[in-house]
């Protein structure tokens, strides 16, 4: 009975959608916000990745209230896991083979270095903030799985995530201290196509890398320390 | 130059295609990763050298990419293969020597 | 271009049917990253390279290494 | 068949946002629930991106001189899609641990046998 009204709302949810994407043509030209930013936004902000553009300066504010988004679910997150606190029963962990042991003692910094660059070079080529957070937090999946036993303290990665999220508010709060609106640009916009160019783009890319990759390491760091409790 | 890039990227792509061929035809888990792993990186080595070959400008980046693989492919054929055997799947009927318990007996 | 497209879309559906009807918890977890490697590379044919590196670092890492430390918190098999 | 080849990428996000429905409604499992939650999500991501794309069009990034800004593709669904992915995979986390508890305290994740969740 439930399958069958689940069934029946499913196919008058797809109707729906199907007639509504079908008048929706694909691939051409029209009417859109986009033509803006991309025809001034290399002369306006300095950053030739547009999308690095329109997320940190054209839509910055939003990305304010997404990043804090992102720290009230992380903030969730730890509530939920503190709220029961199961007795510690050190079960053995069994330590990885010794292949895997070296190898991802190879490969952490190296991935560390590509989410580095990723994040640096956002205002330049395609990447930044998130992604290179994302990656960075990749790396420490990789040690967390491949080293088991090795940790990064947790009041490191919550300072992290807290130096971030600050950051990002002191770069937006210093233009409105000079007279002028919440995150203006008031870094010179240097030449576009060079590294140290595009004026707080890079500085705010780096704060949010900073966040949202300590930020997901935590979350990872949570998952694990509360399965390695698990009593058996 | 170019002739000798598209040369590599054949043969990468055909021991690519032998790596497939090989773990479709082979009959357990084990023999299965090794087939993966042993074609699968020589032909993803070849195919992203052959890559930067062609394209003079991107060697380097291609080169680190090519390590970067050359690295992680067997270690995480390896983490495979160790958990599969931890997990006692049983080898193919005809297989003819198993040294697991030699190499692990001493930690048990 | 587009027959590439159009096979990576087939493939993409085809794995996110296996994972709607797939008993096993971790299978299915292997088909949904899948399913977000496709996507990733979907993104990138679609011209959007900052959307196609998010997904395939979250889509296949992060989200993967979620589930597959939950699963392994919970029962494997769906009753 | 003209559709078809035409529309490739909304029937791809289509059937994700269906088959991720279809979890959502029918499937009892939790974890599968949360599974059919980011199949969803990446049926939606889909289906803003292609709706950006504009045909012949480069990726939005001046990466060397001689682009044209006309024919490039928009970059205001992709800068949401962006954030989006990564709110996503927090908000996963979040349910995957309140899955987690729900294990805990019931001990199953069957979403029949738990009283609070019948719908």
């Amino acid at each position: 009975m439930r399958k069958l009204i689940s069934i029946i709302l499913l196919g008058m949810v797809a109707t729906g959608l199907f007639m509504s994407i079908s008048q929706i043509p694909f691939g051409e030209p029209g009417e859109r916000i986009g033509d803006h930013f991309i025809n001034q936004g290399v002369n306006e902000t300095g950053a030739t990745n547009i999308v690095a553009a329109v997320v940190v300066s054209y839509r910055g504010f939003d990305t304010l209230g997404e990043v804090s988004v992102l720290f009230t679910a992380a903030m969730g997150l730890g509530a939920v896991i503190g709220l029961v606190r199961r007795k510690k029963t050190h079960t053995p962990i069994e330590p990885a083979s010794l292949i895997v042991y070296t190898g991802c003692r190879f490969l952490f910094p190296v991935i560390l270095l590509v989410g580095t660059y990723i994040v640096i070079h956002g205002h330049l080529t395609p990447g930044g903030g998130f992604q290179g957070g994302a990656v960075i937090a990749s790396a420490f999946l990789l040690m967390y799985l491949g080293c088991r036993g090795k940790r990064i303290r947790e009041n490191l990665s919550r300072g992290l995530e807290s130096l971030g999220g600050l950051l990002f508010i002191l770069l937006g709060v210093t233009g409105l201290v000079i007279g002028r609106d919440f995150l203006f640009s008031f870094l010179p916009e240097g030449e576009a196509g060079n590294l140290i160019s595009a004026g707080i783009i890079p500085l705010i890319y780096m704060a949010v890398g900073l966040k949202v990759g300590s930020e997901l390491t935590g979350i990872i760091d949570h998952l694990i320390e509360d399965t390695d409790e698990l009593p058996e | 130059m170019e002739i000798f890039g598209m040369i590599l990227i054949g043969i990468g792509a055909a021991f690519l295609l032998i790596g497939s061929i090989g773990i479709y035809r082979m009959p357990d888990v084990y023999n299965r990763i090794q087939a993966g792993t042993k074609c699968t990186t020589l032909g993803s080595f070849l195919t992203i050298i052959g890559v930067g070959v062609v394209q003079p400008d991107w060697f380097w980046k291609t080169l680190i990419i090519a390590l970067f693989v050359l690295v992680s492919n067997p270690v995480s054929s390896h983490a495979l293969g160790r958990a599969s055997r931890k997990k006692r799947i049983s080898l193919y009927d005809k297989s003819v020597v198993d040294k697991t318990d030699e190499f692990t007996g001493q930690q048990k | 271009m587009e027959i590439i497209a159009g096979i990576l879309v087939l493939l993409m559906i085809a794995s996110a049917i296996a994972a709607a009807s797939f008993q096993d918890l971790m299978n299915a977890v292997i088909a949904s990253c899948i399913v977000s490697l496709l996507a990733a590379l979907l993104f990138y044919l679609l011209q959007a390279p900052d959307v196609a590196m998010a997904e395939a670092a979250i889509g296949a890492a992060l989200v993967t290494g979620i589930f597959v430390i939950a699963v392994k918190r919970t029962k494997r098999f769906e009753e | 068949m003209n559709f078809l080849s035409e529309y490739t990428y909304y029937i791809g996000a289509f059937s994700l946002i269906i088959i991720g429905l279809y979890i959502i409604l029918v499937k009892k499992n939790l974890m599968k629930v949360i599974i059919g939650f980011s199949i969803f999500d990446t049926g939606i991501y889909l289906f803003l991106i292609a709706v950006g794309y504009l045909r012949e069009g480069t990726a939005p990034v001046f990466s060397k001189p001689g682009l044209d800004a006309g024919k490039m593709v928009d970059p205001v669904p992709q800068a949401l899609v962006l954030t989006a992915i990564v709110i996503g995979v927090a908000v996963l986390a979040l349910a995957v641990i309140l899955a987690i508890k729900i294990y805990a305290h019931y001990g199953t994740l069957n979403l029949r046998k738990i009283k609070e969740q019948r719908w």
